[in-house]
């Protein structure tokens, strides 16, 4: 039996500490049941927020059913840029050439504009964009794979200027390939899902028409994102608690270290950056059917500036983080907008809307400065099956206030512990 | 100290808002009106024009029009050029009415696609907003056109242009102005047969409208295309040095320039102190006292059309003193299609179906042009001034 | 006076106090030894005395003078010098460049001042000299120690501080250093020395400082603690 | 400047050659990497019991067959495992070895020594794949190394701990050691998305075999402290755990001792021939001789990047060439 | 997809290359071969002044200072204000004031924009980047910082600056050009015009990049410079105060960048925007990277290298095609040569 001893102190520090771990940690102490009890309905809560309409969080010059849509959109994008930059490392300044690629290769299957467009062919409008949606994840992988296997041998930097000049690349290409994809014209007319077609709605609820507030297309889209969201956070959640993540992370920390040890550094980030293509190309697709209509100005750098401050504003490496970050790249702008007065005070809001890319900068100078790590900083879990172990070890911690022996806090510890050890991590989805 | 360098001791000052190109005194002038072959046609008579003020004794109330387009960002100039006109008629009409105060909401779009989609939905909710002033670039409009259709609003653009917008049967949209298909086929017309130039380079930068335009144009320019100078340029490029080593070894008579002023400032700029005297001919993005004041005395001669009418002398003063500065290019336009707004609500129009038919029903005289619309939504008769800087 | 005197001092990484109220002194000309096993706080001290590290207490006085608020760089201007633990040899500056990096903070009187002080390391390390323009960062471990020394005697500092010079040396090398320390320290130079090889450095000092867990808890003059039962079991090695 | 095979294996690992960016790609230059002020907050770094964890790794001889579980070896112990032959490297105009052959056998403590510079390092990622000699071959296990990549030297069963220490100093102890199990996983992307049988039961191993090795090392019940806040002697465990956990065939130590002193150096002596002892095969390098003395059962000899020596660590004591060269005779007759 | 799909889209993508989507014309590259050098070597010249400010930077602090671009585009209001300040008004035409006093008032213009750049710079440094070093902030961090401030810069100059100036500098639209000299040509080259500007701008960035290459591989400072580079705390260990020479980073990029926006807005009057640094900046960071990023001479001759590739390829396969040309360029060098064409440390930087 190892003796187990108290004597580190409770109050050693960590590099990522703070409001994330510490809500982890409250989290992870809570039971199974409890966790269902507090996420589904705080889910629940956030997507009915644009029903809800609580007054000062409701944005007034544009339809908060549709900043929340795409603020869902975003922070897919942030949850797969997270994967290539808050995990692996890799620092990637062309993360909107994926988006892109996702948008465009809806828009040019479906679109009427397109020489490529198969809706009239033998695609129903239906079906369309639902058919093309895995398309366009395939295809974002892919072009993933293309940019990865030459330029992943490079290192930090290097890569950021190649993964920008890639961002570039597949803009120009859309504006420059004119016969193709309409270049600065654009495509219309793209495919979007068809559900729940009524006589006011022929089109269905995710129709860009259906504007009957607060069940707008926009509170539609963004259920659809809450539902991938959850969806793509099990899948990298599962992954982050794998080899796989371990490994990326083992590959920011060191890569040459990681190598020797064995792991296929080239091969992980290879797949680091296929599977934050691919998450960003299911994003691209969302966009594409939203808005049903592409262009390359969409997709420019500073959107890649933006995604990135999504992910580092809100706490590189943490899901849950960037995801708040997201929320706050897309919500921000759009606060003051058609405000006239906040908090009884008359304001003109669109004056100060037009200030907005000043405030924003500030505010991130500001943030950075009073928190470096991001708003929402937590270690990531990189064990599958060692959630008795981390029970053991926090115990112990809440123990060592109390009691200044974590030995005694233990002794009652194994009973229940080590009864959830294996596979009782296996349904810790989600993170959360 | 220094002394001033200006030798020619002009103004030249503010750097906003004067229609004076600096210190050449150069500006824009009104040249000829012509219509889709070319062909010159008298100007019409605004002395008949709607006015916004009515009668004064029009009686609504709790009623707003909207106006969206970019308000922030890169194109926001475009933007408020319109949102002053429509303010200007708003306000004449309420003060003219007192029983009648109609509010005008402005939606900031900044010309994002995504965005307006965000947007409209606001303005189509807010059930007091009978009728729409836009949305302002084409763009926007595709992406939005489906959401107002649907609301049954009335979607009158004052300024955008894309030919493809009316073919979507949106019934509620109108556009106050001719597409790209007149105005690049009228001075494509222009340019072979009154300027009687044979070969004429035709440059683009990559924007929908500008691509859009300088197709029409070089289709209908046809055999004097110059398909070995043509080119393409980017949205915010400064330095046109490969393009204007094009056209320098062509052998053309024209230069034809699809775009805005940001970018056609400094290509004609170039083109001059590289030597190449072409003339150059370009479109309403480029028509803005702007482009003078960018290019100085590179821009003279230069031709500039516009689907818009010039500001009559009176209408510039009122717009100078309610937005402070000189009305730019769709101002007009703005102006007229929130008149015929206010008229169809003067005329007691409490809906936006009745909005939307009293747009398709109506035929008179504005500010700029005269005003009567096909089934599609494009002005039946449509018109296209050639100015000339000089 | 001592050239140097640390009061109290103490200092913390993040909430772990690494060095808790040590003070100790080295008088001018001394050969002073700080032993400790394995993160006892030696290096962290040394970091302390140079200002690479602040104090959360405790104060620093370098030759009369209170430096404890002095930046780092200025200390180096006022006379204290440190080889760093680690060696911290500038991986793309040639050997040359790197020596003449040591003499950054100082103004030789003449050229001819300048090239003895050169050739006085490469007397003392010759292989320097055959790698005059080797780049530094492709030098093995220890000619990366001994090119980190050499260094550090470039500025002829008035204290110089060496942090586990012998580390990573081959077995006559080792000896070697010692002797130049020694020898370094008959000319003048006050030294600190940090060295796990307890025995050639105690042999050696005047004096000597027992670290445990970031306090003092022994000092006296190196021979004494040589004989010291208690130091002999636990950093000697005899069991 | 002189430059090996690929400029990009100058920054690729050569012990000798450690200056690299700081890992973590911390751009706070003020300090060194362990140097941070770092955020304050909380903690759940307390030691964790073991046996509340996995009880069946409450006795030590679980431990040690969870550890050396699917050893082949023991039967062929003597027979050779790593052949040199006649390595020759340079770079640019200086040859760093020349020429230079030895075999280490499987299951012995190989010690490598010589005078700074002689090349010792140098021969040590010419096995591990950092550097190719430009002449030469390096035959491990039967095949020769020629040019794979260095993750499968690993795999094929060399691992190596570094001079200064290199460990994911983010990750935990635990989380360390479960990285370096990676080179016998085979799960990928759609196992670990899907949570296969095999990911199940390769993650299970892992942490099985993880905390055996912790404790095996004897810091088991850190497993659950961030590798950063480990004291140096405990790091140093940590990484000759990581490097075990890879299942090798020759464990590589490039100067494990460094800032050790006697009594921690003592441990660590027991530590490598229970390593040894366990199956593994091990080759140190290490300028204490007391060390290399106590613990090796052959010893080769590198001067000028030529071996001049080879043979039982009394022999080589004895060795006038290498006294000569290296080892000096001893100041005071104690040490 | 079936296989009569795929058919047609390969018959699409060859259809939109052979028509007039790419041009791949060739007689119009060899035929202003020596034209397009001289014009790519005058914008590389530019390019390379602007990324040695990246490249220090970068080797110092291992930063990518998003915002250098913004300094750049002060330097550009900087010279605009100091023209003006000696009296020489917005207008459409180019003064005419002879070449000694042309020359000097280039000078006198160039020195205020640099002033203004290099304070900008180090400010930026003080304001942003410090409290972050301070704090110990990982290395992305400072890159969204350095967005941010790119923002803060870009709208200042965008809405605050008018409202301070009485609406003379900044705004939504460019400045009124203030041309300085008409372009003429000077002399030809092998059928090339070598124009008046074109000389002024090479014979300036050459003086000014020999002038920093001396100044950071023999002197004092810059050695500090490169120690600071490749190991702080030993640096600071030796004497070299970190604080001092990252100033002084940033001040000699800052300078450089705002003589490269003298250059650049004598060769386009047109460009003095408060968004109109942006691209500039890209163009530069990835010479820089394409040099050897941290590496001084790589920084300078990777900007030669891009300025004339992008005109070369502009050329050969139409100008819409400028930016892929560069990026493409950047991208086939850096995977034969990984760590840039002269690799990476600063302190290799006499190699
Ligand atoms: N950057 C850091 N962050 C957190 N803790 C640190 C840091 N650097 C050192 N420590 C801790 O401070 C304590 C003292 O370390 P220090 O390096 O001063 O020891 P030392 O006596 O020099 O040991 P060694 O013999 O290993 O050099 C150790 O517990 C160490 O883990
Ligand atoms: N990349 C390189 N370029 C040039 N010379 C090198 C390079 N790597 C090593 N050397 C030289 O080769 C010789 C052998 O170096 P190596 O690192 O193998 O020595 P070592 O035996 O490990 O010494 P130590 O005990 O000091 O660590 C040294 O003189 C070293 O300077
Ligand atoms: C404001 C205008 C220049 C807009 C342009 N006509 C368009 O359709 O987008
Ligand atoms: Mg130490
Ligand atoms: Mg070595």
């Amino acid at each position: 039996m190892t003796t187990t001893t108290a004597s580190v102190p409770a109050g050693k520090n960590r590099p990522y500490s703070g409001t994330g771990d510490r809500l982890r940690l409250w989290w992870d102490a809570q039971a199974r049941p409890t966790q269902w009890l507090i996420g589904v309905p705080f889910i629940v809560f956030i997507a009915f927020l644009p029903v809800l309409r609580i007054p000062v969080l409701t944005t007034v010059g544009t339809d908060f059913g549709g900043v929340m849509a795409q603020f869902g959109m975003i922070a897919l994008v942030a949850i797969g840029l997270n994967v290539v930059v808050g995990s692996a490392g890799l620092l990637d300044l062309g993360y909107v050439g994926f988006y892109a690629i996702g948008a465009y290769t809806v828009a040019l299957l479906t679109s009427p504009d397109s020489p490529w467009n198969l809706t009239d062919q033998w695609l129903s409008q239906r079906w369309a964009w639902l058919f093309c949606v895995p398309i366009a994840i395939a295809i974002t992988a892919i072009s993933g794979l293309i940019l990865g296997s030459p330029t992943l041998r490079l290192r930090g930097d290097y890569l950021a200027i190649v993964t920008l000049g890639f961002g570039e690349i597949v803009r120009l290409l859309a504006d420059n390939l004119t016969t193709i994809t309409q270049g600065g014209r654009g495509l219309q007319g793209v495919a979007f899902p068809y559900f729940g077609g009524t006589d006011k709605n022929p089109d269905g609820v995710f129709s860009a028409g259906n504007s009957d507030a607060p069940w707008n297309s926009g509170l539609w889209w963004f259920w659809l994102s809450i539902v991938l969201i959850v969806i793509v956070l099990l899948v990298v959640g599962n992954l982050e608690r794998s080899r796989v993540g371990r490994a990326w992370i083992a590959i920011r920390e060191d890569e040459d270290a990681a190598e020797i040890m064995g792991v296929p550094t080239f091969k992980f980030k290879l797949w680091a950056f296929m599977i934050g293509a691919a998450i960003g190309g299911l994003s691209g697709a969302l966009y594409a059917g939203q808005v049903q209509f592409v262009v390359p100005t969409n997709f420019n750098v500073i959107n890649s500036m933006f995604f990135l401050c999504a992910v580092v504003l809100g706490g590189q490496g943490n899901k849950l983080g960037v995801i708040l970050g997201a929320f706050i790249i897309v919500y921000l702008p759009n606060f003051f907008q058609g405000r006239t007065s906040l908090f009884g005070i008359p304001i003109d809001g669109n004056d100060i809307a037009g200030y907005k890319y000043l405030f924003f900068g500030i505010a991130l100078i500001v943030l950075m400065i009073f928190r470096p790590q991001g708003l929402f900083p937590a270690r990531q879990k990189l064990l599958a099956y060692s959630r008795g172990l981390y029970q053991a070890a926090r115990r112990a911690a809440l123990g060592g206030d109390r009691a200044t022996s974590a030995a005694a806090v233990l002794a009652d510890g194994p009973a229940d512990a080590s009864s959830d050890v294996p596979g009782a991590g296996t349904k810790d989805g989600g993170d959360r | 100290g220094c002394s001033s360098k200006d030798d020619s001791g002009g103004g030249g000052g503010g750097a906003t808002g004067g229609s004076t190109g600096g210190s050449s005194a150069l500006s824009i002038q009104p040249l000829v009106q012509i219509d889709n072959t070319g062909k010159e046609v008298a100007a019409s008579d605004a002395s008949g024009a709607a006015d916004p003020a009515g009668d004064g004794s029009a009686k609504c109330s709790d009623v707003s029009l909207a106006m969206a387009g970019a308000l922030t960002g890169g194109n926001a100039a475009l933007g408020l050029n319109i949102y002053n006109g429509a303010k200007l008629a708003v306000d004449e009409h309420n003060k003219a009415n007192a029983d009648c105060q109609v509010t005008l909401k402005k939606f900031d779009t900044e010309g994002d696609p995504q965005k307006a989609t965000q947007v409209a939905p606001t303005i189509v909710s807010d059930k007091t907003v009978l009728g729409l002033l836009g949305p302002a670039f084409s763009g926007e409009t595709k992406a939005t056109g489906g959401i107002f259709k649907q609301a049954g609003l009335l979607s009158a653009t004052a300024s955008a242009t894309n030919p493809g917008l009316t073919t979507n049967g949106w019934s509620n949209f109108f556009r106050g102005l001719g597409n790209d298909n007149s105005q690049g086929a009228a001075i494509a017309k222009y340019m072979t047969d009154t300027l009687g130039y044979k070969k004429v380079c035709v440059v683009a930068d990559n924007q929908d409208y500008s691509v859009g335009l300088a197709d029409v144009v070089t289709k209908t320019l046809g055999s004097a295309a110059d398909k070995d100078c043509a080119a393409s340029v980017k949205q915010g490029d400064t330095d046109f040095s490969a393009t204007v080593q094009i056209v320098k070894s062509a052998q053309a008579d024209a230069v034809y320039y699809a775009g805005y002023y940001q970018e056609a400032a400094p290509f004609v700029s170039q083109l001059r102190s590289s030597g190449v005297t072409l003339p150059f001919i370009s479109d309403d993005g480029t028509n803005d006292p702007e482009f003078v004041k960018q290019a100085g005395d590179a821009s003279k001669d230069a031709y500039l059309t516009c689907p818009c009418g010039p500001a009559p002398s009176d209408f510039a003063t009122k717009y100078q003193a309610s937005a402070g500065k000189a009305p730019g290019v769709y101002s007009v336009e703005a102006y007229d299609l929130v008149t015929i707004m206010l008229k169809a609500i003067d005329s007691g129009v409490t809906d936006r179906a009745d909005m939307v038919k009293f747009f398709a029903g109506y035929d008179g005289q504005g500010v700029a042009k005269h005003y009567k619309w096909d089934s599609s939504g494009e002005l039946a008769s449509t018109t296209t001034w050639v100015y000339q800087v000089k | 006076m001592p050239l140097l005197e640390l009061d109290n001092v103490s200092v913390a990484y993040g909430r772990i106090e690494a060095v808790r109220g040590v003070s100790l002194a080295v008088e001018e000309g001394e050969l002073v030894t700080l032993i400790g096993a394995n993160g006892a706080g030696k290096t962290t001290t040394m970091r302390a005395i140079s200002g690479i590290r602040p104090l959360s207490t405790g104060t620093v006085r370098f030759d009369g003078q209170d430096i404890t608020r002095m930046p780092a760089h200025k200390r180096v201007l006022a006379g204290v010098v440190q080889a760093p633990e680690g060696r911290g040899v500038f991986p793309g500056m040639t050997v040359m460049e790197n020596l003449e990096m040591g003499a950054y903070a100082r103004t030789f009187a003449s050229k001819a001042e300048h090239d003895e002080t050169v050739d006085r390391v490469f007397e003392l390390f010759p292989r320097l000299a055959e790698r005059k323009t080797q780049v530094g960062g492709t030098m093995s471990g220890g000619e990366q120690q001994m090119l980190a020394i050499g260094r550090a005697l470039m500025a002829r500092p008035k204290l110089l501080l060496l942090d586990e010079p012998s580390m990573g040396l081959a077995p006559m090398v080792i000896q070697q250093i010692f002797r130049i320390i020694s020898e370094i320290n008959a000319q003048g130079t006050t030294i600190l020395l940090v060295e796990q090889n307890a025995q050639q450095a105690l042999s050696r000092s005047d004096r000597a400082y027992i670290l445990e867990t970031g306090e003092v808890t022994t000092t006296g003059p190196g021979k004494d603690l040589l004989a010291d039962p208690a130091v002999k079991a636990a950093y000697l090695g005899v069991a | 400047m002189s430059e090996p095979n690929s400029p990009d294996s100058l920054r690729a690992g050569a012990e000798s050659n450690e200056q690299f960016l700081s890992p973590d790609g911390s751009i706070s230059t003020s300090e060194d990497s362990r140097e941070q002020d770092l955020p304050d907050g909380e903690v759940i770094e307390v030691d964790v019991d073991l046996a509340s964890v996995n009880p069946d790794l409450a006795d030590a001889g679980t431990v040690a067959e969870i550890v050396a579980a699917d050893r082949e070896i023991r039967a062929e112990v003597g027979a050779p495992l790593l052949e040199m032959k006649s390595v020759t490297m340079q770079f640019g105009g200086l040859t760093a070895l020349d020429d230079v052959s030895f075999t280490i056998n499987r299951g012995e403590i190989l010690g490598l020594i010589g005078p700074n510079g002689a090349g010792k390092t140098t021969a040590f990622n010419a096995m591990t794949g950092v550097y190719r000699p430009s002449s030469g071959s390096v035959e491990f296990d039967g095949r020769a190394l020629g040019s794979i990549k260095r993750n499968e030297i690993t795999r094929r069963g060399i691992a190596r701990t570094f001079q200064n220490i290199r460990l994911f100093s983010d990750m935990t102890a635990l989380e360390n050691v479960v990285v370096g199990t990676d080179a016998r996983h085979r799960t990928s992307v759609p196992g670990a998305i899907l949570r296969l049988p095999r990911h199940r039961r390769e993650e299970k191993d892992a942490i099985d075999r993880g905390m055996a090795l912790l404790e095996f090392v004897g810091i088991g019940s850190r497993a659950t402290h961030q590798a950063r806040n480990l004291p140096y002697g405990d790091q140093r465990r940590l990484e000759i755990a990581r490097a075990l956990a890879t299942e090798p065939k020759l464990l590589c130590l490039d100067e494990p001792a460094a800032g050790f002193n006697p009594a921690e150096k003592e441990q660590l002596q027991d530590l490598i021939r229970k390593i040894r002892d366990d199956g593994f095969t091990v080759l140190l390098i290490e300028h204490d001789m007391r060390l290399v003395m106590g613990v090796t059962d052959r010893i080769v000899v590198l001067e000028f990047g030529r071996k001049i020596a080879e043979g039982l660590p009394q022999e080589i004591a004895q060795n006038p060439a290498v006294i000569a060269a290296y080892l000096g005779v001893p100041d005071d007759a104690t040490a | 997809m079936s296989a009569v799909l795929l058919h047609e889209a390969v018959g699409s993508v060859h259809a939109a290359i052979a028509t007039d989507v790419i041009d791949f014309d060739s007689h119009r590259l060899f035929s202003n071969f020596w034209a397009l050098t001289v014009e790519g070597l005058s914008y590389g010249a530019i390019y390379a002044l602007v990324a040695v400010g990246y490249t220090l930077v970068y080797g110092v602090l291992r930063l990518i200072n998003f915002a250098h671009s913004e300094i750049f585009m002060l330097g550009m209001f900087g010279q605009y204000a100091v023209l003006w300040g000696m009296g020489f008004l917005p207008r459409g035409n180019a003064y005419d004031e002879g070449i000694a006093l042309t020359v000097m008032y280039i000078g006198i213009a160039m020195l205020g924009g640099m002033l203004v750049s290099g304070g900008a710079a180090v400010g930026l440094e003080r304001v942003a980047y410090r409290p972050l070093r301070k704090r110990g902030a990982p290395s992305l961090t400072f890159l969204i910082t350095a967005i941010g401030a790119s923002f803060v810069l870009q709208e200042f100059v965008h809405f605050v600056l008018p409202l301070l100036t009485d609406h003379k500098f900044g705004g939504l639209n460019a400045q009124q050009p203030i041309r300085l000299v008409q372009e003429t040509t000077v002399f030809t080259f092998f059928g090339a015009d070598v124009t008046n500007v074109d000389l002024v701008i090479v014979v300036a960035a050459l003086v000014l990049a020999f002038a920093v290459d001396r100044f950071v591989n023999a002197t004092k400072f810059g050695r500090g410079i490169r120690a600071v580079a490749q190991d702080p705390v030993t640096a600071t260990l030796m004497g070299v105060s970190r604080e001092r020479i990252i100033m002084l980073t940033f001040l000699v990029g800052g300078l450089l960048a705002g003589a490269a926006a003298t250059l650049y807005t004598l060769k386009i009057p047109n460009a003095v925007i408060y968004s109109g640094g942006f691209i500039l900046g890209i163009k530069a960071f990835a010479a820089a990277v394409l040099g050897g990023i941290g590496n001084l001479r790589g920084a300078l001759l990777g900007g030669l290298l891009l300025g004339v590739m992008e005109l070369y390829g502009q050329a050969y396969f139409g100008p819409q095609w400028r930016d892929v040309v560069a990026f493409v360029v950047l991208v086939l060098v850096l995977l034969v040569r990984p760590t840039g064409i002269l690799g990476e440390s600063l302190g290799r930087a006499r190699a």
